[in-house]
């Protein structure tokens, strides 16, 4: 059983910070005091109040928390991905699958955040990591951002890809998760489910990605190797 | 601020051969026109409304004749014919233009000194009209006072624009200048301006007239109280950028973004359409005596903030140019770049300075949009704080005009409430604390923030040089800016670009232009 | 009934940060998650996680917490003070006590924390606000810090002093309570608690301070006026 | 670092002015002796425990001594005699002392050259450790390194001397360089050292040389594991002081809060009793290799940091006199001065600039202590760990060397273990993003950065000379430092202090003191 550390194991200590819609006065405080234990916590110390607007107040606390996790029993799902480095990656792929690997890749929806699909993507790739057009036995097609499912659904058949990589970096209102599970709901249809189906961002991990019938998510941090070892491997456990 | 010590023969190049490359931008502009400047026409004669799907009458209108090839002409030919056809209002007019029975063919009827005549008296109060919303908006701005640089910039974005002007007026009690409201994920791909007061964006809020107005009418009311002018931002760009940078001037807002770059790398819109708009949208700016922000900062988030940084430059010269050929003073045009350098190289401060030392004196007399780092920045909202100190710190140091506050939650979502309360906070602090620093420092001339300030001016006159040679449409295919290649005649929005006949007819852009 | 403000009314978003005594990992992160979810949170976003130590991962969360405080329910006792200032004291106690005012004020036990009782009671006093010394009407003793409570009272007693200020700085493991309420009992039990008692502090507030037998608490920002108005009024009301 | 433009004449008198201080002091120190000297003397010479009340056995045996008014002849003349008279050990002579049936009234018995002959073996073996476990440390730091300045200094506080082990090793894993653990409050305050491992303190820890060795070896562990030295401090100060600088001596500390200032003015400690503490205190630190920290930040808590900016720099050249006259080496002198001005005051920044350069442009070799905002911290965690972003960026571009990084909790509680990781992770972003900002920049010499320096200096100069005119006790009881003022006779500990008679013996000072 783990419990928060602030000063001393198991002392449960936390800091919030929120705002809440009155103006600031030793009431407001007194709020937050109880909008705290109403969390549960205990010990409440509201180390400030400030006024952020003549009808709201900001506050910063330090509470103890109860809560304890028992540690052992969490279980997460986390792709696992072989440990492979440019060279090896391409020389799994000459030696077990014997042609190049196809894969594209998009933003899709209103989104416009190409850096992200970019770094696994181009040439440049990201933090010294190569980005996968530069694998010579990859092909590797980036279609940029603003995608349409439609369209990159279309694309992927015409290129007869292997894989299929969806970036979603806005996810105001959930955006990203109602535009994934729409693409994957169409290939389920058009009966393209059987490529492989990547999906990454910085509010995507492995988890939700299969919860949304991805075969792996990717969050923050990815580097192209690991996206690339992951197809590899996956292609050829098929 | 002590100068740093740069050539200043060089500069007088860069500006040189950015002027070549405006004028090789304006061979295109000047022949053609779009169906967002027709329609902007229509708006400044006071056309106004929508249909039941929320189309608003002025596309429907600029459609009819953009498809029946009539375009080329201008629609002010058309509703011109209207009037004198018997039309008692622009309303009626462009209604007419819309639903008429038949599409004017434009043959025969009235002369075009007939039309111009017909039109006049409306030209005379659309300009009633727009240079009244400018002096009110000066009148206001003297009477109340905009306060010291650098402005304390904020965005709001909840998607609710009543929820916008409520965050807006806090922002503005605990000390914001300046307030932005984001607009709706995409809007800038859809060719149309819609409708009335909206209360659903992703990421941001429409950008309607109404919505214009409920954050105008809450900023001028919360000014009064606060005996301070709040200045309002909305976004001059996209599929209908003149558009709304005429619906900016008639709200009176204060500044608006306005940069075709924006739209062509970022969002894909077509080179040629987007210029086209931005000339007539600079066009009315100039007129407005609004504040124009250009987004050159955004370049440092696809291309390496260290390596591209001339870049930022060379746009800025461009952009320099080609607002001073849409009649833009100095005073409006105010040039963007960034504190976007990845924050773990060593001496990244010093690049820092260096470009923002090094743009502050390129400019001296723009009010210079200075932006914050967001790429770099990281879901730890504490290290993020301290980060946005220092950008804060360089920004007063540097003397930067408009400084669009850093929020420490950049990474996770658009600002809380509270995220911008301990910005405007912060920033508080630090122009406090370091108000005259400016005057204290005298960089060393052999030192390491000199020699990047020469070498980025160097890189910016030497991409100059290619630019001016190849053209600028030529070196936007070639990726020459944030390190996106976007062809001349790909992306959104060509369809809408037409060729000016020589019957061409736009008195608006006449007086615009003070040829009549 | 008010909710926590984030971007919109009532979406009750709020922030928090902690620590927990494990290794960075997926796992460590679901551990995170899963302990805000146990405080009743919703929607968490774990915004980061990073490594604090090799066995420690701290957090930065934003969650959604449904908690409503119903905001006309709440009553703070607040201590509740004449606006005076230093002339319109003065005159009050030449008119109404007809004596000068005798305050004595210490920093007790172990703490050395002299600066905030200082700023009420010494000349140059406060924020602009002059201390307790430079009232002609009063005349106010400040025995400095590490006072012994026993040895307060016995110099109270000796200068017949019509009112005690404790300052207490120092609040770890709540020491300042101890301290503070053994001073009233002392007190009680050598018949010295019809003077007044005054306490203040950073972490005293009026409620406090009641609930420790102190007739008021003050905490940060006190002005010297205002204690000296508490005091003469509170002397008058006798 | 490019220098302030200050005029050297008067720094040379400032010295000079500084010196005169301190031999008026020296003219009470070299006549005196006090309880804690003798204890460490005992110390020294290998007495250790602490009875069934937890009372150490040194204080048994000075005490017994003290009451007995024998003290003017020093511990060490007793101890020699019983060594005469028998004892074995050291332990067995002082146990004799304590406890033995009658107190040694040293009358006849043995001449003063046969006690030091009867001491000399044991002074070698006392210095043998000492020297021992200097040789230890310096071998540690020339193997593991000590890294780059400004050193990241961090406190832990926990009052749990195994959970200070925990953080401090948590601490130097994310990039620490020097870890102190925080005595409980009023440790100062008690005349003896407690004793074992202790894990309820308030505030912070108990200082026990066996909390000492769990922290080194705790230190020693981790840094062999990061291939980097950690850097180990503690307090040498309050009533103990000079059994502390033995302790750490022994224990291999690497820095110790030293100065006689600090228990005076904040401790309430009497200045006779506490300066002679501080003399030989510092003469067992300035052999054992140890860097001091002087206090002089603290003054600006109760006084203002901008009206006494100049006492801290009076105070820093009284510290460096007293310093030397202890054998100090510049490189032993860590002179404190703070980041601590009122932060809504305008220009702030700029004061602190000028202060922090000056101090390290007045004292070059030594190694600068730096310290942060506390007082004007607030319990705004956002708020405050900006305003540590620019403590830090002072702190590397005016070169100091130790760096106390300052604590967005500061106003709320001792640090928890996520507060120093933010600390360290937003003091590497700045000292990485201005690693060589302090090559870059040249002060105005018309600025108010350099006015300011000169004008601190000129009041210090000043002050000098009032304080070398009246002598420190009277200006110590005046309130010139820190606005509090504390006569000579008052505090606490004058009791434990005595006048040295003409056979006042102490053999560990005569070495100490390079006389044998
Ligand atoms: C750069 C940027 C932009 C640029 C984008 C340029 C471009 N061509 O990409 C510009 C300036 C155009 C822009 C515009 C907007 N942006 Co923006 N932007 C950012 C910013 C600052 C950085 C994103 C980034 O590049 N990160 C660096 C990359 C390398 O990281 P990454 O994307 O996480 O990618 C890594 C992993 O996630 C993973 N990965 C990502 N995708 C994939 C895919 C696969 C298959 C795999 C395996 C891995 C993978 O691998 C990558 C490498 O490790 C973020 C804030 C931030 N700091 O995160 C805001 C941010 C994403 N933007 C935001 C918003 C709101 C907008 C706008 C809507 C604002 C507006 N109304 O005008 C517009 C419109 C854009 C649109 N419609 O999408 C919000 C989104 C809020 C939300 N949570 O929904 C953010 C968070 C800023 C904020 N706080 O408000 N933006
Ligand atoms: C200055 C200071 C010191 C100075 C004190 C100098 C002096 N002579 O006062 C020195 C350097 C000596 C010091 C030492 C220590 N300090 Co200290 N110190 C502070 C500091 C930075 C500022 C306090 C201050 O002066 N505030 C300004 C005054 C004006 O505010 P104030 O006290 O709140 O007073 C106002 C009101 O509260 C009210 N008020 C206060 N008292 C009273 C009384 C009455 C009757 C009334 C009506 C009103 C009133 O009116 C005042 C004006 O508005 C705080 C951190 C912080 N920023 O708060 C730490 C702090 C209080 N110190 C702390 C500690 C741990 C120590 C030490 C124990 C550290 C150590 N182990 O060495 C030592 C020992 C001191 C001891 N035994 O008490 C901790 C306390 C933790 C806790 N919550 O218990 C703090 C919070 C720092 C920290 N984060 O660790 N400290
Ligand atoms: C210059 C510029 N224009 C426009 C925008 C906004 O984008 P959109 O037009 O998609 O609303 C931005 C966003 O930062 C910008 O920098
Ligand atoms: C110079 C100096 N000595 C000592 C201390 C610690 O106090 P104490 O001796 O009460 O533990 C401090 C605290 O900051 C200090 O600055």
């Amino acid at each position: 059983m783990i419990r928060a550390y602030g000063d001393r194991k198991d002392d449960g200590r936390v800091q919030l910070s929120f705002t809440l819609p009155v103006a600031v006065s030793g009431r407001a405080k007194e709020a937050a005091r109880l909008f705290c234990e109403a969390l549960g916590l205990k010990d409440v110390a509201v180390a400030t109040v400030e006024s952020a607007g003549s009808e709201f107040s900001f506050f910063v606390v330090y509470a103890r928390a109860d809560v304890a996790i028992d540690f052992s029993k969490i279980v997460v799902p986390e792709v696992v991905v072989p440990e492979w480095d440019f060279k090896e990656i391409n020389k799994v792929i000459e030696k077990k699958i014997g042609r190049k690997v196809v894969v594209v890749g998009a933003c899709t929806g209103s989104d416009a955040h190409t850096v992200g699909i970019d770094a696994i993507l181009n040439m440049k790739g990201y933090a010294g990591d190569k980005g996968l057009e530069a694998y010579p036995w990859i092909d590797a097609y980036n279609l940029g951002a603003q995608v349409d499912n439609a369209a990159l659904l279309t694309r992927a058949k015409e290129l007869s890809a292997d894989a299929i990589l969806v970036s979603q970096i806005m996810t105001q209102r959930d955006l990203h998760i109602e535009n994934s599970r729409q693409l994957v709901d169409l290939a389920h249809k058009q009966g393209q489910r059987k490529m492989l189906f990547l999906l990454g961002g910085p509010r995507i991990d492995h988890k939700l990605a299969r919860e949304l019938g991805f075969d792996a998510g990717f969050g923050p941090g990815t580097r192209p190797s690991q996206v690339a070892s992951f197809i590899v491997d996956a292609l050829i456990k098929k | 601020m002590y100068p740093l010590p740069i050539d200043s023969k060089l500069v007088d190049e860069c500006r040189a051969r950015a002027s070549q490359v405006a004028d090789g931008v304006h061979r295109f502009i000047d022949l053609h026109t779009t169906v967002s400047i027709e329609r902007t026409v229509l708006r400044a004669y006071g056309v106004d409304g929508a249909d039941a799907e929320g189309v608003p009458l002025v596309n429907t209108s600029v459609d009819r004749y953009l498809k029946s090839d009539l375009l080329s002409r201008g629609i002010a030919t058309f509703l011109g014919r209207a009037l004198l056809r018997g039309a008692k209002t622009m309303q009626e007019a462009a209604e007419e233009l819309a639903y008429g029975a038949a599409v004017d063919s434009g043959e025969s009827g009235p002369s075009a000194a007939e039309i111009v005549g017909a039109l006049a008296p409306h030209t005379e109060a659309a300009f009633a009209k727009l240079d009244g919303a400018k002096k009110k908006r000066e009148e206001d701005r003297e009477r109340l006072g905009v306060g010291r640089t650098p402005w304390k910039y904020v965005i709001v974005a909840t998607g609710n624009i009543y929820d916008d002007a409520e965050q807006a007026r806090a922002a503005a009690q605990v000390g914001a200048d300046i307030i932005a409201v984001i607009r709706s994920t995409a809007q800038s791909l859809i060719d149309y301006v819609p409708y009335g007061a909206t209360t659903e964006g992703y990421g941001g809020t429409w950008a309607t007239q109404e919505n214009f107005r409920i954050v105008r009418a809450a900023l001028d009311e919360e000014g009064a109280r606060l005996g301070r002018y709040l200045q309002q931002v909305n976004y001059s760009s996209g599929l209908c950028m003149p558009e709304i940078a005429y619906l900016a001037a008639v709200e009176r807002l204060d500044m608006v973004l306005n940069d075709a770059m924006y739209g062509i790398l970022f969002r894909d819109i077509n080179p040629r359409r987007t210029l086209c708009d931005q000339y007539f949208s600079r066009r009315m700016i100039a007129r407005s005596g609004i504040v124009i922000n250009t987004g050159e900062d955004n370049y440092l988030t696809t291309a390496d903030a260290v390596e591209k940084a001339h870049t930022v430059v060379t746009s800025q010269f461009i952009n320099e140019a080609l607002g001073r050929r849409a009649g833009l003073r100095y005073e409006q045009l105010g040039l963007g770049h960034a504190f976007e350098i990845d924050k773990s190289i060593e001496d990244s401060l010093l690049l820092e300075i260096a470009q923002a030392q090094l743009v502050r004196q390129l400019f001296p007399r723009h009010p210079i949009k200075w932006m914050p780092a967001t790429k770099h920045k990281a879901g730890d909202i504490f290290w993020s704080h301290r980060v946005d100190g220092l950008y804060d710190l360089v920004g007063v140091a540097t003397e930067q005009s408009i400084e669009l506050l850093g929020m420490m939650t950049e990474s996770i979502h658009t600002p809380l409430l509270q995220d911008r309360f301990c910005a405007i906070k912060g920033a508080d602090y630090v122009f406090t604390a370091a108000r005259h620093l400016a005057d204290e420092i005298r960089w060393n001339p052999e030192g390491k923030i000199v020699a990047r300030a020469r070498q980025v001016l160097a890189d910016a006159h030497q991409q100059l040089g290619e630019v001016a040679a190849e053209g600028m449409f030529s070196a936007v295919a070639r990726g020459a800016f944030a390190d996106v290649k976007r062809p001349e005649t790909g992306g959104r929005g060509l369809a809408g670009v037409v060729e000016r006949g020589p019957d061409y007819l736009n008195p608006i852009l006449d007086v615009l232009e003070g040829k009549s």
